[in-house]
């Protein structure tokens, strides 16, 4: 059950994931991207990774997704400007991307792996995760805050209207 | 799911990530390539948490996340910011600086 | 007395001093107030200079005692460390200090730079009194370049060196495009800059390969250890040759020899200062002061002696075929530092330091009374449009004069002595080649020069209106010119040769340092008849040149306009002699200055031309590899993609 | 850790670790609330910003007597991460020195540009003081981020939001190439700790061993593109150009301060001596493309701004055989290296700064080499600090561009690097054609027609210059004061 889970979800992830990059509209393009996101979800679910599925529900396909159709409808781009342009460009990007997923993929997966170990009780969970954050990864998670908060004063310095 | 193919499937991912940047001209798309980039190293993350037993890559993965969404603002914004300016998110007409 | 030595740093500083002052304060203290600071620490520097000489040949041995001060009395060396310059690797590594060094060699450059710069200085008030900005700036770069010169001879390590190196480099660089703004003369500079970079790379190449060897970039342990066998005898001739870059980038040999004409754009007492009488002359310094190294290395001495000679040559036949003043000045230049080179290639290191000397001398008189025509007909530097400037400039006239005699080597004045020492040892060593190679050169010497003077001085004036108004320059700058006279007459007294009775004052002078030259003298051919001879010799080559440069440039006048008149019914036969003239003119001299034109476009052409290609290769890489800067953010990603595989390619097993 | 014991013992909070990046962080919050009171002077913002940069160097050097890891390592206090933070601190001090006049010249910048700018550097010194990848990597997106901003600040200028957009672009998809390295490397150690890292290379064999040195790579490319090293150098020139003045200068000094420190500690700490061959040989293959690409795209250059861009690159080039050497005599010329390069940089960015101003059309006028001719006649004192400043990049004495050049080939002759001290001394040959073009322009061309003259500079405005003079001839002069503090160990 879990293998049929999982093969259906690594489908949708990668289709999802091409038909995002590749999909002439924007729109259709990020509804594929929750897709992709979403499936990337269910692998969370069978890795032990609850707490983060969750987020990548709620966080990714809910929030930032929805900020991406909300530009792409704001600035009304569902379709791209057509130009063709630059063949060497596509070839050797595809060339290139051959090679380094070759490279990446040999040694990513070339040699058997170490076996797995015994995972603790609770692994994964919200209480644990939480523990950790709070404690061992406590200046990252405030790190994390102040991250936020610039990148927000960014956005509106950006796009506000008017100077100073 | 092994975890071999749980890295696969990463590497399969953030290539077509990486593609996506070196193809598409429309800005908000190629976010989303960099997106699908992120999304790979999380799942890496995760796959290898779940296989050391070890929760420090989950935690990494909400890091990736949180900093995906801080970067998806700002690239918006700037991405607003350029449209007002030129009725245009492609990043093939941004070419004033070259050479 | 002798503990002035502690304070040979005030030597250079007070330039520095001077630079900063007029620089700095310019605005506030006014031209008057320049002109006393630039020349006053000049001044003050040779003044410390003598007293620091005088105690360095007082008794050492009771300087043991004092802290700072490090001797070596074998060498007549004293060093002294100012401050701690660059340190690493703890206290067994490397100490780069700001140390200086005084011994026979430097004290002898110290004098002759703070002396001739004195003057120059001194010359300079008057020559640029009718300059309004930069009065200030003009002194501020002298004064600069003044103490990187006095640094350059002092430094007792290569860094140190290295300093004053660059830093006469940078002054002369700013000095060349003072006052023209024109396009061409930045070129010039930049000319300049890259034949004095690629210089510069032989320098630190060859620095480096000494250091590796030896360990320490100081001269002292170096200039012993190349005596001993070791690692540092094995790289002698790699670091003596690399080191000869910079010194052919420096003193403007061949091949590296076209900046210096070009440098002729700057003001005329910048080009007696600095592209005649001192920073040229950096390279034959550098070679002397690395002796030892070069000694180690005899194939390294034979380059230098084939470069000095062959550039001695040739430059002496471009020189014959200019007609801008300062440009046959600036060919003769890189001849006379031919005949240094040749000097210290055949061993004559005294006999080179000696003609180092006396050409400051007499080239410095040569470029600032070039300067004074210059001057006086308001900027004109063509000679085909002066003559007749004689009876206008006597105090100009006289002091060329007594230069061009010494250029072109007439006994008695200082220039015979040195040049002659150099030629003697070239053919007392056994180099009959390269002595006659010299000896050609300083036939076509004297011609050049005779040019230059009967051109200017002699004859009518070719252009009336330029002449008429000519006056004499004022005294502040004729009063530099007279000192400058009288010691190229008389400078060649301390070195007179034995043969003639003389001290051989600075042979023996120099003698600590050159320990380790090779006996030239002893080996080959040594007879007193044979160097009276050879002198004799060069003295009718000498003359020849003279001769046929009173024949061209003088005699033709008066044959053609004088005899023609008084010879009323003989008009035919007047016409005659005019021909015998053109016959002359067209067959013999003709050819001859055809031949060197050929030489001058070679210089300017293919030889520049090669610096230019350098140049210009460099240029369009740099071009063409600017346009993978596309400008497509998509490109920029294919080109980090590429380099992500290329680095997994690197690092994966 | 589990969760059990992580109940029990949470360790106690270093607060000292923390003081310079609160300081920071705390002076940029105040610095936004201030900019919602509309009428306080902008000068008034900078000068804030200074004192709190004031008090972020003396709380970090207070750690200098008691080095320590605190929070795991995610902050470290050595003398290496002090030392390199300073720097970061070095370069924001004089980019507020020259912004101080600056933003008078470019009205649209708002005043939050400060908090920005403080935020960014606290992102620095966390990069440079934590030895885990987790605060590497954040403290690289906090220092990122504000920059993608404040690159784009003139929103009116298409350059500008061009720079900001090409930035943001390629940063975020090297970060990508960042997060999977780190993945891998924690896939393959189980730590993000550079020390678990090293013991991990030691003992790793197989497929454990294929992972890390794939982190290796990928981590490699991020900081590559950071430091601006070929072949991931491509946006160096095109942002230097559009941002504003000060923005590129601090991009230039800070980012590569702090990229260039956490580098050295990833690469000397986190691969060390078990995976010396790989990452050697990456790196020296990096540093020669990237000296000669940077030397050579910067002869043909025209624009000030671009030259110094590729100039930056260039001397990335140079950096990169520091930390080739593996050591001690490598980190600490590479430390020095920076030091020097902030203030050459620093101070021919502040001289651009003093001249480049909005002209017509709102484009940036004055940074063109052809607007610096007759410089020398118009502003010889401006003009002589430019020409200073180019000598010292080109490695010419006694200026600390040259002592800075010395340590460092030095350091790899010692590391008997004799190909990449040859080939580094050959390229800084070849640099000093540009940097000459430069002051060639400024001394000896005169002005062709109308140049434009910004706005009356007071005597503020010269600060930066003045004091990037006064580092630069320090350092060069008297080296000292700078190494004698690298005396007990860095790291």
């Amino acid at each position: 059950m879990e293998t049929l889970v999982g093969i259906v979800a690594a489908a949708t992830a990668l289709i999802g994931a091409i038909a995002a990059v590749t999909h002439r509209n924007a729109v259709v393009g990020v509804l594929f991207l929750v897709l992709n996101l979403v499936s990337l979800a269910v692998f969370y679910v069978l890795l032990s990774a609850p707490f983060i599925a969750a987020l990548q529900v709620i966080l990714y396909a809910g929030a930032i997704m929805v900020l991406f159709l909300f530009i792409i409808m704001l600035l009304d781009l569902r379709r791209e400007e057509e130009r063709e342009s630059g063949l060497l460009q596509k070839v050797l990007s595809v060339i290139g991307g051959g090679v380094f997923f070759l490279l990446l993929w040999g040694a990513a997966t070339g040699g058997a792996a170490p076996a797995a170990a015994e995972l603790p009780e609770h692994f994964g969970s919200v209480e644990s995760i939480a523990v950790a954050l709070f404690t061992t990864y406590l200046i990252p998670f405030e790190t994390i805050s102040v991250l936020l908060l610039v990148a927000m004063v960014g956005a509106v310095l950006l796009t506000r209207k008017g100077g100073r | 799911m092994s975890l071999v193919w749980m890295l696969t499937l990463s590497t399969a991912l953030f290539t077509v990530g990486v593609l996506g940047v070196l193809l598409r001209r429309n800005a908000i798309v190629i976010l989303m390539a960099v997106e699908i980039m992120l999304n790979a190293a999380n799942l890496a993350l995760i796959a290898f948490s779940r296989h050391l037993g070890s929760a420090d890559g989950q935690i990494l993965a909400f890091f990736v996340m949180t900093v995906a969404a801080a970067e998806a603002a700002v690239g918006l914004a700037i991405v607003l910011a350029i449209f007002r300016l030129r009725k245009s998110v492609n990043v093939d007409s941004l070419n004033r600086m070259k050479w | 007395m002798i503990t002035v030595l502690r304070f040979l740093w005030l030597i250079p500083l007070a330039p520095f001093a001077g630079a900063a002052i007029a620089g700095f304060s310019g605005r506030w203290i006014g031209r008057r107030g320049v002109g006393i600071i630039a020349c006053g620490s000049v001044a003050l520097s040779f003044v410390l200079s003598v007293v620091g000489v005088a105690a360095l040949s007082g008794d050492l041995a009771s300087l043991d005692a004092l802290p700072g001060l490090a001797i070596n009395l074998e060498a007549r060396r004293v060093t002294l460390e100012v401050a701690e310059w660059i340190s690493v690797g703890g206290p067994d590594g490397l100490v780069v200090s700001w140390s200086l060094m005084l011994d026979p060699l430097s004290a002898v450059l110290i004098l002759v730079i703070t002396g001739v710069g004195f003057l120059i200085h001194l010359y300079s008030v008057g020559y640029m009194a009718e300059e309004d900005r930069g009065y200030a700036r003009y002194f501020a770069f002298l004064n600069l370049f003044t103490g990187m010169m006095l640094l350059l001879v002092l430094g007792a390590s290569l860094p140190v060196l290295f300093v004053g190196w660059e830093g006469v480099g940078l002054c002369s660089y700013l000095l060349i495009g003072f006052y023209y703004t024109e396009t061409w003369c930045a070129d010039a500079g930049r000319k300049a800059f890259i034949v004095n970079r690629i210089g510069d790379a032989g320098f630190l190449l060859g620095a480096l390969t000494l250091w590796l060897a030896s360990g320490s970039l100081d001269l002292e342990p170096i200039l012993d250890g190349v005596a001993a066998s070791g690692p540092l005898r094995e790289v002698a001739l790699a670091g003596s040759l690399l080191l000869f870059t910079g010194a052919v980038g420096k003193s403007a040999q061949i091949p590296l020899s076209v900046w210096l004409p070009d440098a002729m754009a700057g003001p005329t007492p910048v080009s007696a200062l600095i592209h005649a009488a001192t920073m040229v002359t950096a390279g034959v310094y550098l070679v002397v002061r690395m002796g030892a190294v070069f000694v180690a290395a005899p194939l390294a001495l034979a380059v230098v002696a084939g470069i000095g000679a062959a550039t001695a040559l040739y430059a002496a036949t471009i020189a014959c075929a200019q007609t801008d003043i300062k440009k046959v000045l600036a060919y003769s230049t890189i001849s006379q530092l031919g005949y240094m080179f040749l000097g210290v290639g055949v061993g004559a290191f005294a006999a080179a330091i000696f003609h180092l000397i006396t050409h400051a001398f007499f080239k410095a008189v040569l470029f600032l009374g070039a300067g004074s025509v210059i001057h006086a007909l308001h900027g004109e530097q063509d000679m085909g449009r002066m003559g007749g400037l004689r009876d206008r400039m006597l105090i100009t006239w006289v002091c060329m004069l007594a230069g061009g005699l010494a250029l072109a080597g007439i006994v008695p004045f200082a220039g015979f002595w040195s040049k002659d020492a150099i030629l003697w040892g070239a053919l007392s060593g056994g180099h009959t080649f390269l002595w006659i190679l010299g000896l050609a050169g300083a036939g076509l010497t004297a011609f050049y020069v005779f040019r230059l003077l009967f051109m200017i001085f002699h004859g009518k004036p070719r252009d009336e209106d330029l002449v008429r108004n000519a006056h004499e320059s004022p005294y502040i700058m004729s009063g530099p010119l007279l000192v400058l006279g009288v010691l190229s007459l008389i400078g060649g007294i301390v070195g007179l040769p034995a043969i003639i009775y003389g001290g051989d004052w600075l042979g023996r002078w120099l003698d600590p340092v050159l320990a380790h030259a090779p006996a030239a003298a002893h080996e080959g051919v040594h007879s007193a008849g044979a160097e009276i001879g050879a002198m004799v010799l060069s003295l009718v080559i000498a003359g020849a040149g003279f001769m046929v440069a009173l024949m061209a440039y003088v005699l033709r006048h008066v044959w053609a306009e004088r005899l023609p008149r008084k010879l009323e019914p003989l008009s035919g036969w007047a016409r005659a002699k005019y021909y015998v003239d053109e016959f002359y003119q067209r067959a013999i001299l003709g050819p001859y200055l055809q031949l060197c034109h050929i030489f001058r476009q070679f210089d300017e052409r293919a030889v520049d031309g090669l610096v230019n290609a350098v140049w210009r290769t460099a240029d369009g890489v740099g071009h063409f590899a600017r346009y993978l800067q596309t400008g497509f953010v998509r490109n920029y990603a294919l080109f980090l993609l590429i380099g992500a595989a290329l680095i997994l390619y690197l690092v994966l097993p | 850790m589990s969760p059990a014991n992580v109940w029990t013992g949470s360790p106690p909070i270093d607060w000292a670790a923390l003081f310079p990046t609160m300081v920071l962080v705390v002076g940029a919050l105040a610095l936004l609330l201030a900019s919602t009171l509309r009428r306080l002077p902008m000068r008034l913002h900078g000068v804030a910003a200074l004192a709190f940069l004031v008090l972020a160097v003396v709380a970090s050097a207070a750690g200098w007597s008691h080095p320590r890891s605190a929070f795991d390592g995610l902050v470290v206090v050595d003398h290496f991460g002090i030392l390199a933070s300073a720097a970061a601190y070095l370069a924001c001090a004089l980019t507020v020195l020259m912004s101080l006049d600056y933003l008078d010249r470019e009205p649209e910048i708002p005043p939050e540009y400060y908090s920005l700018l403080l935020i960014s550097t606290a992102g620095m010194g966390l990069m440079v003081t934590s030895n885990s990848l987790v605060g590497i990597f954040l403290g690289l997106e906090l220092l990122s981020i504000p920059l993608y901003v404040m690159a784009g600040l003139v929103r009116s200028r298409e350059r500008s939001l061009e720079a900001s957009m090409k930035y943001f672009l390629l940063g975020a998809f090297s970060t990508g190439f960042l997060v999977y390295g780190i993945a891998f490397l924690y896939g393959g150690s189980g730590s993000f700790s550079l020390e678990q890292l090293v013991l991990a290379l030691d003992r790793a064999d197989g497929q454990q061993a294929r992972w890390l040195l794939l982190g290796l790579g990928l981590v490699l490319v991020g900081l590559a593109f950071k430091v601006g090293a070929a072949p991931f150098h491509c946006w160096v020139p095109d942002v230097y150009e559009g941002s504003p003045v000060t923005v590129a200068s601090f991009m230039a000094t800070g980012t590569k301060a702090a990229a260039f420190a956490a580098l050295l500690r990833v690469m000397f700490h986190g691969f060390g001596a078990n995976a010396l061959a790989e990452w050697r040989e990456a790196l020296g293959v990096l540093a020669v493309l990237t000296m000669v690409l940077g030397n050579f795209l910067a002869l043909g250059q025209s624009n000030l701004k671009r030259l110094i861009a590729y100039s930056s690159i260039a001397h990335a080039g140079y950096l990169l055989i520091g930390v080739v050497t593996f050591s001690t005599a490598g980190a600490e010329s590479v430390l020095f290296y920076l030091f020097s390069y902030i203030f050459m940089t620093a101070g021919a960015f502040s001289v651009v700064a003093l001249i480049a101003g909005t002209g017509e059309g709102g484009e940036e006028v004055g940074a063109r080499l052809s607007d610096l001719a007759g410089l020398g006649r118009r502003r010889p004192l401006l003009a002589a600090a430019l020409c200073l400043f180019m000598l010292s990049l080109a490695g010419i004495p006694p200026t600390g561009g040259f002592v800075a050049k010395f340590y460092l080939f030095r350091s790899a002759v010692e590391a008997d690097l004799m190909g990449l001290a040859v080939i580094g001394l050959l390229n800084s040959v070849l640099g000093a054609f540009y940097y000459m073009k430069v002051v060639v322009t400024v001394t000896m061309r005169d002005s062709e027609g109308t140049t434009p003259v910004p706005a009356a500079s007071p005597t503020l405005a010269y600060a930066c210059v003045v004091f990037s003079i006064v580092g630069t001839l320090i350092l060069g002069l008297y080296p000292r004061v700078l190494t004698r503090l690298s005396t007990q160990p860095l790291f």
